[in-house]
């Protein structure tokens, strides 16, 4: 059984105009996306920038409302919960946020950190609670000193890894990393994914994995799912997609990555160039009228694409 | 990797090495001379007011003493007297006092209440923003001057503490605005979400996430304004709705300079309590500055 | 190689005052731009790349920041330029793209006019000619009905779009030299393609030379045909783009390039550089200053004042650890504990 | 951009409304009326005749009664009657409102002509003797109360110098229309409205002082030298434009202070305006002027803030109004 | 600064005694040749602009009618006692029964567009102040409403008051309901020119520009332009029936109290009322002189003995405070109002001894000795009455030994009140009264009336004035049915009196000046409220401004001022 399912989910961001400022439109941020991920894999989301990756993330740990469809975890539909009922499942989805940076508060101390959610669900006394916070910062190979500093004292990396901690320190099931690395050095970013599939194994963590580095996607990820505008066009196991691509979008992609060896440049050149011409030629057979994808269509057991 | 619980570190070794808000302002009010030299006058000169203050009796200051009217600086009058005959110098020290507490007051009054507002608004957002939104550009499009006015008039008993309160009622707003518009950055930050993720109560959020990433800059936005709030009674005396002159106050000494005589030939009355006020609003003006840069890191100075 | 040298630095150091001592974030660095090739500054974040680029053009702020060296242009020492003398290289000689679209062009000021703004100072042209001039450069950069763009504001643009307007404002006077501050960091994969081969097409249509700033390897190893590695304020290794990709000596760059995962090919494990790049007043001032970071090589393998040393025609490294460098087996999660500043 | 303005106008009216609400039950509050003064000045006024002068002025009405008399006088151009001045207030501000508006300007106009010459020394020359000049000047400033130095001005440059007249809006002697007269108007101004300024100015400079040093270090000025722009164009295109924008935007909280000011300035040069007509009417508890003062400043301010966005639209394109 | 009313509403020039005037000449001193053609500048001393409703009838504020001196006046002169003469542009005789005034205006008596000043011009005057659309306050007068008539027409059940009679073009008669020696001073005598204001609906003629731009009067110079609020620039009238004005012209120009002094060095103005607060400061300058009169007005300290019932329009004496004589005579005797004068006035004020100012020579008792400053006597007074200090606290108990604490209310405004007020509760503090400010601060003037007026249980005792106005009757401020008796003070002996006071048999003055005197004693006794000082007020005037005099008795009016040079003098 899947851990997490999720239905037809659309978000819509209302789009405010005219004379009272009523909503005039609405922003399909995800717009009909269904997909499921199982227990101890690691889902990836790619696309391009705006297509609804964050949206769909934020929006099954429920910082923010969906406008329709399900979000069912372990068969709960999360978006029919109210505030109270949602609590107890902030235990088991967590979230590894893009920018180390903003995502620590840079006022409080690395304990108070980590050990924000242990106070919300656990009734420790401090020094169980001083215990608790150094085993999980240990286990992210932070020393156990560290428990007293502030944030800007660690590097981009370590920094990271503070956000890591502070997410398993309730054991949680499925963990949502919203573009954990972009906002690292290429050296550290090897860190913070090495040890994030480090931890996977440890814990038997779900991952959804949000990400544009194809590059990282193809590194990390067992599954992987293209959106585009809100919607899925593409899902397959990574070798499917890598390997196979069958969308035209999901091509562009891949034709746009540049190829880390100066021998390749004029072959890369020569796919781009022809992707493109393909792309310009068949837009109107991979996407309706409105420029939106079609509906997702299996075309083996893991792979579908959208097609109409 | 193997991991090894290691025993609780002590807690006091590291903890003066993380700097916190206040220690990074002090550090930098130390290392700016200006500000270092403000702390210090203003240190004495309200060491000395709030001293003084304690022996003298405010009765017998304002006693009025026909036999000395307009008299001079002297041994008997440090600063001379005003035209009921009383002593300038103490009532620049008691007014001192006042203002600087009349100042002070209002500060953390408006501070308090732009604070909750501004956060409230910022945090939720929504109806609830837009709602103390629209109640804050009505009082600001309020004629300050003018309803201040009519509350003088309208208040049964005037006293500081009313003088206190109306003024506060009016001087939130720009506070509130701040705190909110910071808030709403703040909340867009992920540490905010985290902790939304991590099950932590909005009230918690707000107090104890959002708040103190706020503190730099409520503490150099009240520094700031204290400097504005101390002479603020002075206008309104001048206006004839000040504080009564049995409550001695740096602007009604001010405002004696309304009385062309006095502006010319009376020195004493009114230029004491005019560079004392200036005194304290540059101080606290250098203080406030280098807190400003203590709050925005780029213009640290180290 | 053969070709003529359009901008040699030689000896750089551009120092920053922080407190009341100088840092310098470029040191010692010696380059030499050849005309028409394009050469790749690689390295993490805060490793002197755009310091030097800014030097170039002679854009820090003077109270705080200290020169040394020589920048030779065209024959020119720019570091001897008045403000004057340089504004008539600026923007004719020189071009320079930046890397947040976001925030390089001015709010208040349309599309076209802010191309056109360097021709005023350039090239003696009529209004009309330079609007046309300014509408065949967006064209020539791919922006589609640069006729109606030409009046738009930097807002009504999409991201890749206005990149493509900072880069028709660089190329306005069709410099010599193009100096590109990570033109594609802040764009999606496919905008970036876009933009490189915008790039590309560019300096092969109009002959520019281009330092291309990045810390992307796969836009090296497309782009460039020299690259120069920068580590902490140094040049590390430089080299032809084959020559670093295939034979790359230096262990910082050889770090660098086990470090990246690659959608082409799958990696099991991925390299980790231990520690980070110490903040600027951190920096070591003597030895190698890659040595912290490969603690299994004995300092003994260092060299005490490393140089620049040419080891094969045109591949230059510095240090000797190089020759005594390997990746370690056992690979731990990075230092523990390492790194706070 | 019209359908702008009208939502503006919408949103203010139910800030007029309640603007209307409270000066009233204020007034309403104060002690005494309209008629307490008379009482004292003329004392052989007999109490029946008073009791039919405050049933003739509706004073007897209850209050929402009386509100909604007033408003509803008012919505039709109708301020009521000054009691004191025996004089429809429509009519009486009429008179007073041309020199307060003059006033007003020309210490907006005499602001910025101080501030931005200034504000752009002191911002693009930051830490030299200019930029500490004008930041000491500004502190001063703003310590300064605006009666103190209006005062002190007036005694230097009016009495002492004699450069400008004491008091008044004109000579009397001028004939309307006139050089001679619209000469004599500036004349009477410039002291007035220069004391004003030079007070007023100094929060706009520190302003733009500090807007400037923010400016001048944006990536887009980088882009600009690197185009090889001459410095003095740098900061007029592209420093200045860009600082200006949080001025225009404070133009109409500037309105405010100005209103404030006003109070201040026209009673210590004799100025007949508003603000003078303003502590006149409280004082001899005018209602009907002080009411349709207090509802006139809030209706200026609410102007000053949509001539804010207006202007802010107009320079800032990412500032759209449809 | 600290009155109620400025000067009251008096127009014609105060007299002051002969006596008093020593501190102040009355007529300027200038024995320079008046030079032909001067234009003088007046300064119209104000805080705020005038009002500019520049007719008798409708205007309301002091400033207005220092505007109006210069264009219109009043059709007849006054003695030194402010009673009507036959001097002026009318002459009046009394009937018998003095119930009916015959008026004659001269015939030489034009308004400035050249028509006659008639008859019908003055009851025009009448039937607008008593129509019911009129929106001023003089229909409050007594003197008004008595007449015949008058009442009929202002409930509109007539369409003419019949008391009022034209005679012919230049003659009327009015009638009164009672002979009352007060016509004598309070008449109203400003004709309205008819013809010129006709037109206009009597409700809408105060806001009408023939009030408010082009007034028209009789008097010794016009109007030629006015600056709303701030100038009016006059020529001479060359038609003036008294002989053709020595001036040019007048220009009046407002001038904040704040920089009179300096205006005054300058030479910027020429004459000007003198704020008193200054007059220390202005002292020994050169370039002035002052001459100065003595106020219809006094200030006084009173006791709130009771409360007005609105209903049966009566003062009731019912507050059992200050009933004893005693202790209000003693605080009477407590205060120092001679230091007051001396020091917080610099002598422009002086103790007042009866209610009845000096500057009604012919009424004032200058016998009364008053409550002068005698601490000693005060404190036996109130231990005769009980007052003691029982508990040893320095503070004076009341007779059934609780503490007796005083509430007093004072106005704020300018500089003096609060020292002022100070100085009073410290003398009383100083015989072992306890007094307090209400509130605990100084009144400001509209709350301050309000509470007197309302009888408000807060207030115990109150420091305030009274501008008399020309008519000596005290009838006004202190009889039982009138609600400005503040104090609530009644007695059986004072109503008969007042009533005496202004009867017919009053008009024999010798008759009046003893009732009055009786009166004036009986206050002095009783004393329901404590005068305190009467004051004088100054005017400044630039050396070269000749034949100018602040004395009623004087036949010098503004058509005799002229200046002896071109230029001001100025003080180097
Ligand atoms: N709060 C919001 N209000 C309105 N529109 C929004 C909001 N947040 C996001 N959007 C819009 O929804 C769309 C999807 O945004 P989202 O952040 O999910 O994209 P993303 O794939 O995460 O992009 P990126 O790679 O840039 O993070 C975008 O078009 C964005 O502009
Ligand atoms: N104006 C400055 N004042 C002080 N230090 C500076 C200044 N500009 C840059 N530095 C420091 O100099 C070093 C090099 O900075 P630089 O911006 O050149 O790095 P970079 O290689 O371009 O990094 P990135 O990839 O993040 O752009 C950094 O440590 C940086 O903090
Ligand atoms: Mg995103
Ligand atoms: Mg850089």
């Amino acid at each position: 059984m899947a851990l997490l399912n999720i239905q037809h989910l659309k978000v819509y961001y209302p789009v405010r105009g005219g004379f009272f400022r009523r909503v005039v439109d609405h922003v399909r941020a995800v717009d009909d996306v269904s997909f499921s991920l199982n227990k101890g894999e690691t889902y990836g989301l790619v696309g391009e920038s705006g297509c609804g990756k964050t949206t769909t993330g934020r929006t099954i740990i429920g910082l923010i409302r969906a406008t329709a469809g399900e979000v069912l975890f372990e068969g709960t539909d999360l978006t029919k919960l109210r505030r109270r009922e949602f609590h107890p499942y902030r235990k088991d989805i967590q979230m590894i946020f893009q920018d180390p940076y903003s995502s620590l508060n840079p006022r409080k101390r690395v304990l108070d950190i980590v050990a924000e959610p242990l106070r919300n669900f656990e009734r420790l006394s401090p020094h169980e609670e001083r215990q608790k916070v150094q085993y999980v910062l240990e286990r992210v190979g932070l020393s156990a000193e560290s428990i007293y500093k502030y944030p800007h004292e660690f590097s981009g990396g370590q920094r990271q890894r503070i956000g890591i901690a502070r997410a398993l320190t309730l054991n949680p099931k499925l963990i949502i990393a919203d573009e954990p690395v972009s906002a690292l050095d290429v050296s550290v970013q090897a860190q913070v994914l090495n040890f994030m599939k480090e931890i996977q194994q440890e814990y038997g963590l779900t991952y959804l994995f949000i990400s544009h580095d194809l590059g990282i996607i193809r590194h990390m990820c067992d599954r992987i799912g293209i959106m585009y505008r809100g919607r899925l066009v593409e899902e397959g196991t990574s070798e499917e997609i890598f390997t196979n691509p069958q969308h035209i979008y999901t091509k562009r992609l891949l034709s746009a990555i540049p190829n880390a060896d100066p021998r390749e440049r004029g072959r890369q050149e020569a796919l781009r160039r022809e992707v493109e011409k393909e792309y310009e030629q068949s837009y109107s057979r991979y996407f309706d009228e409105n420029g939106r994808a079609h509906p997702l269509k299996p075309i083996s057991p893991t792979h579908s694409v959208a097609i109409p | 990797m193997k991991a090894e619980i290691s025993g609780p570190t002590p807690v006091g070794a590291n903890i003066e090495k993380s700097p916190s808000a206040f220690s990074i302002m002090w550090r930098e009010v130390v290392r700016d001379r200006l500000a270092l030299g403000s702390l210090i006058i203003l240190g004495i000169l309200l060491a000395i007011v709030y001293g003084v203050s304690l022996f003298l009796d405010q009765e017998e200051i304002v006693k009025v003493d026909f036999l000395s009217i307009y008299s001079p600086p002297s041994a008997e009058h440090w600063l001379g007297t005003d035209y009921g005959g009383r002593d300038v110098f103490g009532q620049l020290i008691i007014g001192a006092r006042n203002s600087f507490t009349i100042g002070l007051a209002i500060t953390l009054i408006t501070g308090l209440i732009g604070l909750t507002i501004g956060l409230i608004a910022g945090y939720f957002g929504g109806w609830i923003d837009n709602v103390i939104m629209r109640v804050i550009d009505f009082i600001l499009v309020l004629p300050f001057l003018m309803l201040v006015i009519v509350f003088v008039a309208i208040v049964p008993k005037y006293n500081v503490l009313t003088f206190i309160l109306i003024m506060s009622a009016f001087l939130w707003t720009g506070k509130a605005r701040l705190i909110r518009a910071k808030t709403l950055a703040e909340r867009e930050l992920d540490y905010v979400s985290a902790s939304k993720t991590l099950g932590t109560p909005d009230w918690k959020i707000i107090i104890f996430q959002i708040l103190p990433n706020l503190s730099s800059i409520i503490i150099v936005n009240l520094t700031l304004n204290l400097a504005g709030n101390i002479g603020i009674e002075s206008g309104l005396t001048y206006l004839g709705f000040g504080l009564p002159e049995s409550t001695p106050s740096l602007g009604t000494l001010v405002s004696y300079a309304t009385n062309p005589d006095v502006l010319q030939n009376k020195w004493w009355v009114w230029l004491p309590a005019s560079l004392l006020i200036l005194v304290m609003m540059l101080c606290i003006n250098f203080i406030g500055q280098a807190l400003k840069r203590a709050a925005d890191a780029r213009q640290r100075l180290g | 190689m053969a070709k003529q040298t359009l901008l040699e630095i030689e000896g750089l150091r551009v120092s920053f005052r922080i407190g009341d001592d100088y840092y310098a974030a470029v040191d010692d660095v010696s380059l030499a731009i050849g005309e028409n090739e394009i050469v790749a500054l690689v390295g993490e974040s805060g490793c002197g790349k755009s310091a030097l680029a800014l030097s170039i053009m002679g854009l820090h702020p003077p109270e705080k920041t200290k020169i040394e060296g020589r920048l030779h242009f065209k024959g020119t020492n720019l570091l001897s330029l008045s403000v004057a003398e340089l504004n008539r290289i600026r923007g004719k000689e020189i071009g320079m793209i930046f890397q947040d679209p976001l925030t390089a062009l001015n709010p208040l000021m349309t599309v076209g006019r802010q191309i056109e703004e360097s021709m005023d100072y350039h090239l003696r042209l009529s209004a009309a000619e330079k609007k046309k001039r300014t509408i065949g450069l967006l064209r020539k950069v791919g922006i589609p009905e640069p006729e109606k763009a030409y009046h738009r504001y930097p807002h009504e643009l999409s991201g890749g779009m206005r990149q493509r307007v900072v880069i028709a404002i660089a190329i306005a006077c069709e410099p010599a030299l193009l100096i590109a501050d990570e033109p594609t960091t802040a764009l999606d994969v496919t905008i970036q393609a876009q933009i490189m081969g915008l790039l590309k097409e560019l300096q092969r249509q109009m002959k520019t030379s281009v330092i291309l700033i990045t810390h992307d390897l796969g836009v090296v190893a497309e782009m460039a045909d020299r690259v120069a590695v920068m580590y902490a304020g140094e040049i590390v290794e430089l080299a032809d783009v084959d020559a670093i990709f295939h034979r790359p000596l230096h262990p910082y760059t050889r770090s660098l390039l086990q470090s990246i995962p690659s959608a082409q090919t799958k990696k099991e494990r991925l390299h980790v550089i231990q520690g980070i790049v110490p903040p600027l007043h951190k920096l070591p001032r003597h030895g190698c200053r890659f040595q912290p970071r490969i603690g299994w090589i004995g300092a003994d393998k260092h060299e005490e004042e490393p140089k620049l040393r040419e080891v094969e025609p045109g591949h230059w490294v510095r240090c000797t650890c190089y020759e005594h460098f390997y990746f370690p087996d056992d690979q731990t999660v990075g230092g523990i504990g390492y790194g706070a500043s | 951009m019209l359908k702008f303005i009208l939502r503006r106008i919408l949103i203010m009216i139910p800030q007029l409304f309640l603007l209307s609400v409270l000066i009233f039950l204020l007034a309403k509050a104060m002690p005494g009326d309209a008629l307490t003064g008379q009482l004292a000045a003329n004392p052989k006024m007999d109490p029946k005749t008073l009791a039919e002068m405050k049933e003739k002025l509706g004073l007897n009405d209850p209050v929402h009664i009386q509100y909604i008399r007033w408003v509803k006088n008012m919505l039709h151009g109708d301020l009521g009657l000054s009691y004191t001045h025996q004089q429809p207030v429509t009519d009486l501000l009429a008179g007073r409102i041309g020199n307060t508006v003059l006033l007003s300007a020309a210490i907006l106009i005499l602001t910025y002509l101080i501030a931005i010459p200034l504000g752009i020394v002191s911002g693009r020359w930051t830490d030299t003797w200019a930029d500490k000049l004008i930041i000491g000047y500004s502190y001063i400033g703003f310590a300064t109360p605006l009666f103190i130095f209006a005062l002190i001005m007036l005694f230097i440059f009016g009495f002492h110098l004699g450069w400008f007249p004491t008091g008044g809006s004109v000579d009397v002697q001028v004939e309307e229309g006139t050089l001679a007269y619209y000469l004599s108007k500036l004349n009477h101004l410039m002291l007035p409205a220069l004391s004003g300024a030079l007070i007023n100015t100094v929060i706009t400079i520190q302003y733009l002082r500090s807007e400037i040093v923010d400016t001048k270090v944006k990536d887009f000025v980088k882009t600009a030298r690197a185009k090889g722009v001459p410095e003095r164009h740098i900061y007029w295109r592209h420093i200045l434009r860009n600082s200006f924008l949080p001025i225009a935007a404070f133009l109409g909280y500037e309105i405010t202070g100005l209103i404030g000011g006003s109070v201040f300035l026209e009673s210590i040069y004799s100025y007949p305006g508003l603000g003078q007509l303003f502590l006149q009417s409280i004082m001899q508890r005018d209602y009907s002027v002080v009411t349709a003062l207090v509802m006139i400043s809030g209706l200026a301010t609410l102007v000053g803030t949509l001539l804010s966005d207006i202007i802010l639209s107009a320079v800032d394109p990412r500032i759209r109004i449809e | 600064s600290d009155t109620t009313s400025g000067k009251g509403n008096n127009n014609e020039k105060p007299a002051a005694q002969k006596e008093d005037t020593s501190k102040f000449p009355m007529t300027v001193k200038n024995d320079g040749k008046i030079i032909d053609g001067g234009v003088l500048k007046y300064g119209l001393v104000s805080d705020t602009p005038f009002e500019g409703t520049l007719n008798r009838a409708f205007y309301q504020g002091e400033p207005d009618a220092e505007v109006m001196q210069f264009f219109d006046e009043s059709l007849f002169r006054i003695n030194s006692d402010y009673e009507i003469t036959n001097d002026g542009a009318a002459t009046y005789e009394l009937s018998k029964d003095k119930k009916t005034m015959t008026i004659r205006i001269k015939d030489n008596v034009n308004w400035h567009d050249g028509q006659p000043v008639t008859a019908e011009d003055l009851e025009y005057a009448y039937l607008v102040i008593g129509s019911k659309d009129y929106t001023g306050v003089r229909y409050g007068d007594a003197l008004i409403q008595g007449i015949v008539g008058m009442e009929e027409y202002h409930s509109g059940k007539a369409n003419k008051i019949s008391g009022i009679k034209v005679i012919d073009k230049k003659t009327l008669t009015i009638t009164w309901k009672q002979a009352n020696p007060s016509v004598l001073t309070g008449i109203w005598a400003y004709p309205l020119p008819k013809h010129y204001l006709k037109d206009i609906p009597i409700k809408d003629l105060a806001k009408s520009d023939k009030i408010r731009k082009n007034p028209i009067g009789f008097g010794p110079f016009k109007v030629k332009k006015i600056v709303p609020g701030e100038s009016v620039e006059f020529v001479r009238n060359d038609d003036y029936w008294d002989g053709k004005p020595k001036l040019k012209g007048v220009i009046l120009k407002v001038v904040s109290p704040k920089v009179i002094l300096q205006a005054m060095k300058k030479g910027e103005i020429d004459v000007a009322e003198f704020p008193t607060d200054q007059y220390v400061n202005a002292k020994g300058t050169k370039n002035i002189q002052f001459i100065g009169r003595i106020d219809l007005a006094y200030n006084y300290i009173g006791f709130k003995l009771g409360h007005w019932d609105a209903k049966k329009q009566e003062n009731v004496m019912d507050n059992p405070k200050f009933q004893n004589k005693k202790l209000r005579q003693a605080m009477a005797y407590a205060i120092n109002t001679q230091e007051v004068a001396d020091r917080l006035y610099h002598g422009l004020r002086f103790p007042a001894n009866t209610l009845i100012p000096p500057s009604f020579p012919g009424y004032h008792d200058n016998s009364i000795k008053g409550y002068t400053y005698n601490p000693e006597k005060a404190k036996q007074l109130l231990d005769e009455a009980g007052y003691k200090d029982v508990d040893g606290d320095g503070l004076r108990e009341d007779p059934n030994g609780k503490k007796f604490k005083i509430n007093f209310l004072a106005m704020s405004g300018g500089d003096i009140a609060e020292p002022l007020a100070k100085f009073y509760m410290q003398c009383w503090k100083d015989v072992g009264l306890d007094v307090q400010l209400v509130d605990g601060r100084l009144a400001e003037f509209n709350s301050f009336y309000d509470m007197v007026k309302k009888d408000d249980p807060k207030v115990d005792v109150y420091a305030a004035a009274w501008a008399t106005g020309t008519d000596v009757d005290p009838y006004g401020l202190y009889g039982r049915n009138v609600m400005f008796n503040y104090s609530r003070w009644v007695n059986e002996k004072n109503d008969e009196l007042l009533e005496k006071g202004h009867s017919e048999q009053a008009f024999d003055k010798e008759y009046r000046r003893k009732i009055y005197s009786e009166w004036q004693q009986l206050m002095n006794e009783e004393v329901p409220v404590i005068p305190t000082l009467y004051r004088f007020s100054i005017l400044a005037v630039n050396n070269r401004v000749a034949n100018f005099t602040v004395d009623p008795g004087s036949k010098l009016t503004w058509k005799d001022v002229g200046v002896t040079s071109e230029q001001p003098e100025v003080e180097q």
